[in-house]
């Protein structure tokens, strides 16, 4: 093959032979490809595999080829795949069907995080360059899964000769933790999951070759990041908060900002064992009433918005802010009234050791509490570690928690867990009777097709504000920040920011 | 009778001494005190482990994300694989086991094994702690000599209150307001992290940078590792510097007392010499437990500057590892330092023996 | 006005022995400042002016005639937050410096008075949490009990107290040999009574003066845990987590720098006092404060 | 003898400690002789200024000293002489030996490293010239074993033979005049009469001019050729031994003479308690003083007497 | 001849050094204190001396032999308090510097003694400190405030407060200044005789101990060497060590006679 000579000096971009050094606040991992389920761990996969469907630059709303093409069955069961066969691992043998079943069975089969994406999926080989992947359930949303980094395709000969297998058995993540075995862009050149990751391009990458031949990614806390883009110490920070990124202000920078894939919300407990107060539809309606959205979107700062309902503002079947909850101070001191509260204190529990986006859950904890005191309710804040927290969350065990959602891929069914006796909705203790009127949307919502999916949606939603007792706060900006020598960064709800694509 | 064998008298009273056989004491306190830290060692990682496990989380909640944690069949085997799934007593024994074999057990988070992490992030604090505490050690001891050879004169009573004043201010705020100085207002400092982003970290033998750039011969990896250094370095050592200053002036000055300075004064010894030989000398033993001390609390302070000079040491770790529960990890750190405790004790222990001849025959 | 009074008081009962070498200009420096952030935390609540809660100004105004450390992220007066800080962190820091100061100090005297297997047993468990790292047992005692200030007290009185039982122990290992002890013990004192009457009245002043060196570092820690989130609960106007809230807004200085002023001349003046008083101790007695753990 | 030895003489020696502002005479104007071959004693109560005597011959004063008078050394005044010349002559033509053997040599050097420095310093002699003379010097002062004796430390000798040890650090460097402080109140009777032999022949042998403290009059008596006896930080008398053991004329003197045990009659089985000659505690005057700080033992029995403003003796005891 | 107030029967005290060496500090010793009688006890440095009166008051374990105390054994006193019967036995320290509580006025240190006296109505803390030439009114003051000299007279004045039928004097006047020591020790055995208690004085002053003992005790290396009459002893010393002893004391002549 002549591929050796493939990386031609000819590229265009300023940043030949010239190295980046990419700031983020890790939670990174592994960089073992179909294990990790992070935000940096999606980076990195990102970079040094390539995946059989994904998304051309920042938008999510069609999937688009890969390492193959899909077309999906009428009834949305059968998905098939057809590879176009032009791309080549970086140690130059060519990435094949095999290949691509075998990574796909190996999220399902190593039982990690990402393992629930292809859950009640067969992966099947069909032919010399084509698979099938069988759902009994209708999957529409399958073409936006697809492009999830932690379906990167793996070269099953070199995983399988490092410990590898598509079983539980796989022992090959120590290996893919020293050395990458994918079609992507970079090739991996160290990896220390606490400190430092560092990309050197393939060379035997298909696409286009990346504007930087050699990508440091850092793990660097968020007040750093700034001081360093600033200084040109580094050229991307991407964790600063809205406040870091409006003191930049005059600084020699660029700033993209876009509305993030998060949601932010608060959930009230119905399950009245927890809390009889909660669990009142008219302190429901009390707080909701209560919260100061504006103020709440103006302390996160400038691209950060108000979700209309649990679904963010960039996915398909988002409802528009206005229809979302709003404040009315007097109602809710009305609603208050008729409600049982006595004026007793109610805790909100947060986790206090993580940010989303840069933006730390503390202030928005703060912020709520001061703004349901004038309506009358007094709250105690409950910080915890997320650890800790977790437990308590996930059990339903919260009487008013202030959480967030980051979606699994990038398409409103992610959001029915939101619906009574679902994930999600068990978590504020609304159990699968707690609202059929809610429960029949949201099935309606699961069932409809094509152009009906939004409309469906945003009924699910507006009834989900009306009477759930969920409060989406604040969908919080999703902050790039570059130094002037970078000409573009391609953010993603997905893979949060491409770095072949930084130029 | 000659008069001088009436002075041999006094040592001749310790006739009623056992013969002294067997083991020689030297070992003996050696095999004793091998014996204590085993135990210490027990003790540390039981009251780790309960501790860890007296946490009212679940670290499949910790580890596993929000979908993943839904999935029994996941959660089985995650319990399943990191032993969770056994009575505390097993899952205790079982990592006792395991660590006797040198195995510090796998993270619950990365599934890295413990031991493998650990020797990535303890170099990069031992080489933060002991920068540190060699740049204390040289100003402390220094200026804590000089205030008291000056005692209660102005140079004496500037040095304390500039002591004091090094003693007082919270690291973790000084160290973000001297890397926004240093390096962003002056840029006379390199930013965060151990290495500049283009330099290659050299061949792994010690994990200390500065160290092994030197083995390889990569000089300048070596000034970029020292110029890396000197800002999270000097943070850390300004308490110490302010500690050792004063205890060292105090040691000093009891040292200065002594007959045995005056005697040497009285000699005709030049000054530099009655000073560091006879003056220093006779400091030394306190000086040096202290400094032991001041480094054990060093290593863990290097936490709060550990994150704001993105120095991914042993600090960082054990933060990350107790937020998160991740419990092999905090096994892991616990048992590293205690060890470096230990050995720390040890090693002042040694020191004794080799300045103070009267430890030696004990 | 105070050393006098401090003075006079240690010539009637000389329990603690404080000379007049004690009066310095730097300890009345440090006794002023100290005093005056005790004033401060006493009437906080009646001279702040603004609450201290509040969020009613825009956020992160810079200091001006108004607010004159400014405001902070969610637009509360960081001059007010600073002021009630003080009645936190103060009365926190010396809470605990003496609860570990009673606890390690009866540890130590019962260790050092009886010897033996209850030397032993304290000791070790002294050693025992010794080696333990410090930050780990306060994250994970945190974890475990929910953070909160008291929580975070607890967790730094459980690795503070050997310090005291380790200094305490050698003074009473050395005063229990003393002939008066002795002395005392043949005139038919029992050992708690000799403990009482003769030997701890006699080493009560190094600990005591090791006490006031560590309320510094006392406040210093308890800024760090909730630095870390392992300590003060929001929105208690913590410093040090005030502190830390300014630290993510480094370009608004003002947040963190005026809560990290106040811990330093809290933390400042107390050394100053320590210092002072450990100079005016007699120099063997220092010595034992000086040898122990920070 | 290859050289004749100098002499040296105080005359009307001030030492005053202390501030400026607060300053405390401890020395008020004495003199005194010390001649080549002669051992000149100083005896008198705790805290007379018997140290500072020596200790300003050989100019380690504390810092905040300030002397008068004159101490001449070989046509020099001591007091006069710049630090550097002053540090030469230390050592090498004065030397002094202290009081407790065991403090006045360093725990943590070893015999040879403490015997030699000052030698090499001062007569820049190479290590190995200095480690034989070393152990010349340790047979001379008849320490048992030499060779074993100079890589050992202090603490493995016992009091009277660390003693011999600092007595052979201050001759080593053949000095003219040795100022030996109490060389043996920390040692025990039969020790201590080695010492003092060794003390007279090293006089003789060497033509030392040593001085002596010593409050033990019986030290004094088989040792010193003459004695002056210091109270106060006076010289109240002085004289040669014989007259002043057998015919003390100063009351002190007489005072000190007479608290000597004195033999009982054979017959007698009890002490009369009336006999005991209360008469000098019956004249402490119970001043309480407030230090914190141990008192000289002996200082307020009689510094009471001697100081008459009471003002001052308030000053005193602050 | 009447019972002996103090017997010491082969008394062995052993010390165990760090190591695993062990250190005879008195070796099978046998002395006998009759009632009112004082006994000096002599020797060198480091022969056992301190360790003999130690153990004598329960201080310290013995290895072998005996201790009676008229017909009470002693017993090591350990971790509790002291039986009322052994407090008869009272010691005087050497180091008048460390023997009094600095924090506790004399008079309650002095009542301290009194309170265990069987007969409360011998002395009062007044008349007592009257006794060792002291005016009354020194016992509201604090022990830094005294010389050397009056606080071993404080704490002479202590011990005879309690009633001791034995006082024991572990070098009571070895660091006071020479011309006050022969004071201290006769007044140490006036009031121990007056009081009717016996004194085993011990001092390596020989010249102290001839004047105000009645028996002399030489003590050698953990042994006694030599037991009887001062005078005796003094005129006619039997062990060559005593005799040495004897020997290095130095006169107080005027002639320059070396001593040894
Ligand atoms: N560093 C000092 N500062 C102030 N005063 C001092 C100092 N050293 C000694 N003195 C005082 O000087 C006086 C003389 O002391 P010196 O040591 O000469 O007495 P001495 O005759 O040697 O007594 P002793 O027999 O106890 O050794 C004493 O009153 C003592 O308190
Ligand atoms: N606690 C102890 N542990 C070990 N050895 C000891 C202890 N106390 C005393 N000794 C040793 O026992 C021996 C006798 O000591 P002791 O104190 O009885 O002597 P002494 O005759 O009183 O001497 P001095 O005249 O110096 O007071 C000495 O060799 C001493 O070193
Ligand atoms: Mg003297
Ligand atoms: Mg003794
Ligand atoms: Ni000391």
């Amino acid at each position: 093959t002549a591929c050796a000579g493939s990386n031609s000096p000819s590229n265009s971009g300023g940043g030949d032979g010239k190295s980046l050094v990419v700031d983020a606040s890790f939670d990174l991992k592994t960089a073992d490809p179909n294990r990790q389920y992070e935000t940096t761990g999606s980076i990195v996969a990102k970079s040094l595999y390539e995946t059989l469907l994904s998304f051309d630059g920042e938008d999510v709303t069609t999937p688009v080829d890969g390492l193959a093409s899909y077309e999906m069955n009428a009834d949305n069961t059968v998905m098939t795949l057809t590879m176009k066969g032009d791309s080549k691992f970086s140690d130059g043998s060519d990435v094949t069907v095999d290949d691509a079943v075998f990574s796909l069975e190996r999220v399902q089969g190593v039982k990690g995080n990402p393992s629930f994406l292809l859950d009640g999926v067969t992966v099947a080989k069909t032919g010399d360059d084509t698979l099938t992947l069988t759902s009994a359930e209708p999957n529409p949303a399958l073409p936006f899964i697809l492009p999830n980094p932690a379906l990167g395709v793996v070269n099953q000969e070199v995983v399988e000769a490092n410990g590898g297998s598509n079983t539980e058995s796989d022992a090959a993540e120590g290996f893919l933790n020293t050395e990458s075995a994918g079609s992507g862009p970079y090739m991996l050149e160290s990896f220390d999951a606490a400190a430092e990751v560092v990309f050197t391009s393939n060379p035997n990458y298909a696409g286009d070759k990346p504007a930087y031949d050699r990508v440091v990614l850092r793990n660097v806390a968020g007040p750093t990041q700034k001081l360093n883009v600033e200084k040109g110490e580094s050229q991307v920070a991407l964790d600063l908060n809205p406040d870091q990124v409006a003191e930049l202000g005059s600084a020699d920078v660029k700033v993209i900002s876009n509305p993030s894939r998060y949601m932010i919300f608060l959930l009230m407990n119905q399950d009245p064992a927890i809390s009889t107060v909660t669990s009142d539809p008219k302190f429901m309606e009390a707080v909701k009433n209560a919260i100061d959205y504006d103020k709440i979107v103006d302390m996160a700062g400038k691209g950060s918005v108000q979700p209309g309902g649990v679904i963010p503002s960039i996915f398909v079947g988002a409802l528009d802010a206005k229809e979302g909850n709003a404040r009315d101070l007097d109602a809710a001191k009305k609603a208050l009234s008729e409600s049982t509260y006595k004026g007793e204190k109610i805790t909100l529990n947060f986790p206090n050791d993580i940010t989303v986006q840069g933006l730390s859950l503390q202030s928005v904890a703060e912020a709520a509490q001061a703004q349901l005191a004038e309506a009358g309710i007094t709250i105690e804040l409950a910080p915890a570690p997320v650890a800790t927290e977790l437990d308590a969350y996930r059990d339903g065990k919260e009487t008013i928690g202030l959480w967030y959602w980051g979606p699994d891929f990038p398409d409103p069914s992610n959001y029915l867990v939101f619906a009574p006796g679902e994930l999600v909705g068990l978590r504020a203790g609304w159990p699968a009777d707690g609202d059929p009127a809610v429960t029949t949307l949201a099935d309606a919502a699961k069932a409809a097709t094509g152009d009906a999916r939004a409309a469906a949606y945003e009924e699910f939603q507006k009834s989900l504000n009306a009477t759930g007792p969920f409060i989406p706060l604040l969908q919080p900006a999703q902050n790039v920040v570059t130094s002037p020598t970078v000409s573009s960064v391609i953010t993603n709800p997905v893979w949060t920011v491409d770095l072949a694509l930084i130029k | 009778m000659p008069s001088s064998s009436n002075d041999t008298v006094a040592v001749a009273v310790t006739t009623g001494n056992a013969p002294r056989r067997g083991i020689p004491p030297l070992v003996r306190y050696l095999a004793i005190r091998l014996g204590l830290t085993a135990l210490l060692m027990l003790g540390v990682t039981i009251v780790t482990f309960t501790l860890t496990n007296l946490v009212p989380a679940d670290p499949v909640q910790a580890a596993l994300g929000e979908q993943a944690a839904a999935n029994p069949e996941i959660v089985a085997k995650f319990r399943a694989e990191n032993g969770l799934d056994k009575p505390l007593p097993v899952q205790y024994i079982t990592y006792l086991g395991n660590v006797l074999q040198g195995d510090l057990g796998t993270s619950t988070q990365t599934r890295q094994p413990v031991a493998e992490e650990l020797a990535k992030a303890f170099p990069a604090t031992i080489e933060l702690a002991l920068s540190a505490i060699v740049f204390s050690a040289l100003i402390g001891i220094g200026l804590g000599l000089w205030a008291a050879m000056k005692r209660r004169k102005f140079t004496d009573q500037v040095i304390r209150v500039v002591s004091l004043i090094g003693l007082s201010w919270p690291t973790f705020w000084l160290a973000l307001v001297v890397y926004y100085v240093f390096f962003f207002l002056l840029g006379w400092f390199p930013g965060s992290g151990r290495l500049s982003p283009a330099a290659m970290p050299p061949p792994q033998v010690t994990g200390l940078y500065t160290v092994d750039s030197l083995l390889a011969g990569q000089w300048s990896t070596f000034g970029d590792a020292v110029y890396h250094l000197i800002l999270p370095a000097s943070v850390l050592a300004l308490y110490t510097i302010g500690l050792l200053t004063r205890f060292a002036r105090s040691a000093v000055m009891e040292v200065l007392d002594m007959d045995y300075v005056k005697a040497a004064r009285a000699k005709g010894l030049p000054k530099r010499k009655v000073v560091l030989g006879y003056v220093l000398r006779g400091a030394l033993v306190p000086i040096i437990t202290v400094l032991g001390l001041a480094f054990g609390s060093l290593l863990s302070g290097t936490v709060l500057v550990e994150k704001v000079y993105s120095w991914h040491g042993l600090g960082e770790y054990s933060f990350s590892a107790a937020t998160k529960l991740d419990l092999p990890a905090i096994m892991g750190v616990g048992l590293v330092v205690g060890v470096v405790y230990i050995g720390l004790n040890f090693l002042v222990d040694v020191l004794y023996g080799v300045i103070d001849p009267r430890v030696r025959v004990s | 006005m105070t050393t006098d009074v401090l003075a006079t008081r240690a010539k009637r009962r000389r329990w603690i022995k404080i000379s007049p070498s004690f009066r310095t200009p730097l300890a009345i420096t440090g006794m002023v400042i100290a005093l005056a952030w005790v004033l401060i935390a006493i009437f906080s609540q009646w001279i702040v002016p603004f609450n201290p809660l509040a969020q009613d100004f825009p956020r992160l105004q810079p200091p001006s005639a108004e607010h004159l450390f400014g405001t902070d992220q969610v637009g509360r007066d960081v001059f007010s937050r600073v002021l009630s800080g003080a009645s936190i962190s103060l009365p926190l820091a010396l809470m605990l410096v003496a609860a570990s100061m009673i606890l390690g100090g009866v540890l130590g005297a019962i260790a050092g008075y009886f010897g033996k297997a209850v030397d032993e047993v304290i000791m070790r468990i002294a050693d025992l949490v010794f080696a333990f790292p410090t930050i780990i047992l306060a994250m994970v005692i945190a974890a475990a009990l929910g953070p909160s200030l008291t929580n975070a007290v607890i967790a730094m009185l459980i690795v503070s107290w050997p310090a005291y039982a380790r200094v305490t122990r050698s003074l009473v290992m050395t005063a229990r040999n003393q002939e008066y002890v002795v002395a005392g013990r043949l005139l038919g004192n029992g050992p708690f009574t000799s403990l009482r009457r003769d030997v701890l009245p006699n080493v009560i002043s190094p600990v005591f003066v090791l006490a006031m060196l560590d309320v510094g570092t006392a406040i210093l820690l308890l800024a760090g845990l909730s630095f870390l989130g392992l300590g003060a609960v929001p929105p208690t106007p913590d410093w040090g987590a005030m502190v830390s809230d300014g630290v993510q807004q480094f370009s608004s200085w003002w947040i963190s720098a005026f809560p990290g002023l106040a811990i330093f001349t809290v933390v400042m003046a107390f050394n100053f006092i320590g210092d002072s008083l450990r100079d005016s101790l007699d120099p063997h007695t220092a010595d034992a404060v000086q040898g122990r753990a920070m | 003898m290859t050289e004749t030895k100098t002499g040296l003489s105080i005359k009307n020696l001030e030492v005053t400690l202390g501030t400026m502002k607060e300053p405390k005479q401890i020395i008020h104007g004495i003199d005194l002789e010390l001649i080549p071959g002669q051992i000149t004693g100083l005896a008198g109560e705790s805290g007379s200024g018997k140290s500072m005597t020596g200790l300003a011959i050989c100019g380690i004063l504390p810092e905040n000293a300030r002397t008068g008078g004159s101490i001449d050394f070989g046509g020099r005044n001591l007091l006069k002489l710049p630090e550097r010349q002053m540090n030469q002559l230390r050592g090498k033509e004065i030397a002094m030996v202290f009081q407790d053997p065991t403090a006045s040599l360093h725990p943590m050097i070893n015999i040879e490293g403490q015997l030699t420095d000052h030698l090499r310093v001062h007569k820049r002699l190479s290590r190995k010239a200095a480690s034989a003379r070393a152990l010349e010097v340790l047979k001379l002062v008849q320490v048992p074993h030499p060779e074993a004796a100079l890589r050992k430390y202090p603490h493995q000798f016992s009091g009277g033979q660390l003693q011999r040890i600092a007595i052979a650090v201050a001759v080593i460097c053949e000095p003219s005049i040795l100022i030996a402080d109490e060389p043996t109140t920390a040692l025990d009777v039969t020790v201590q009469a080695g010492i003092l032999r060794l003390l007279r022949t090293l006089c003789d042998d060497l033509d030392l001019a040593i001085m002596l403290v010593t409050h033990d009059l019986g030290v004094m008596s088989s040792l010193a050729d003459r004695i002056s006896i210091m109270r106060q930080g006076l010289i109240v008398e002085e004289g040669d031994r014989y007259s002043i053991l057998t015919n003390p004329q100063h009351d002190y003197t007489k005072a000190l003479i007479d608290a000597l045990p004195r033999e009982r009659s054979e017959d007698d089985d009890y002490v009369d308690p009336a006999s005991v000659d209360s008469s000098l505690l019956d004249a402490v005057e119970l001043v309480p003083v407030i230090r914190d700080e141990s008192p000289s033992l002996n200082d307020e029995l009689l510094g009471a007497k001697i100081m008459e403003d009471p003002e001052e003796r308030k000053e005193e005891s602050r | 001849m009447s019972k002996a107030l103090l017997t010491l029967d082969k008394l062995s005290v052993t010390y165990r050094l760090p190591g695993r060496g062990k250190l005879t500090a008195v070796n099978e010793v046998n002395l006998e204190v009759q009632p009112r009688q004082v006994v000096g006890l002599v020797g060198e440095s480091g022969c056992g001396k301190s360790t003999l009166a130690r153990a004598v008051c329960g201080l310290e374990p013995i290895s072998s032999g005996s201790i009676h105390y008229g017909d009470v054994p002693i017993t090591k006193l350990g971790m509790r308090k002291r039986p009322a019967d052994q407090m008869r036995i009272q010691m005087v320290f050497q180091n008048p510097y460390a023997s009094l509580n600095p924090r506790r006025t004399i008079g309650s240190q002095i009542a301290d003694g009194l309170r265990i006296n069987p007969d409360k109505t011998t002395w009062s803390v007044a008349n007592l400190l009257e006794e060792v030439e002291l005016p009354a009114e020194a016992q509201s003051r604090f022990p830094h405030q005294f010389s050397g000299g009056q606080r071993q007279r404080i704490a002479i004045a202590r011990a005879i407060a309690s009633g001791p039928e034995l006082l024991i004097g572990d070098e009571p006047i070895a660091s006071l200044d020479a011309s006050l020591q022969a004071k201290i020790a006769t007044l140490m055995r006036k009031l121990a005789l007056e009081s009717g208690a016996s004194l085993l004085f011990i001092s390596h002053d020989l010249a102290v101990v001839r004047i105000i003992a009645d028996d002399v005790a030489v003590m050698s290396k953990g042994k006694i060497v030599e037991r009887g009459p001062v005078n005796d002893v003094w005129s006619h010393p039997q062990d060559a060590y005593t005799q040495r002893l004897l020997a290095a004391i130095p006169k107080v002549d005027g002639l320059g006679t070396l001593p040894g």
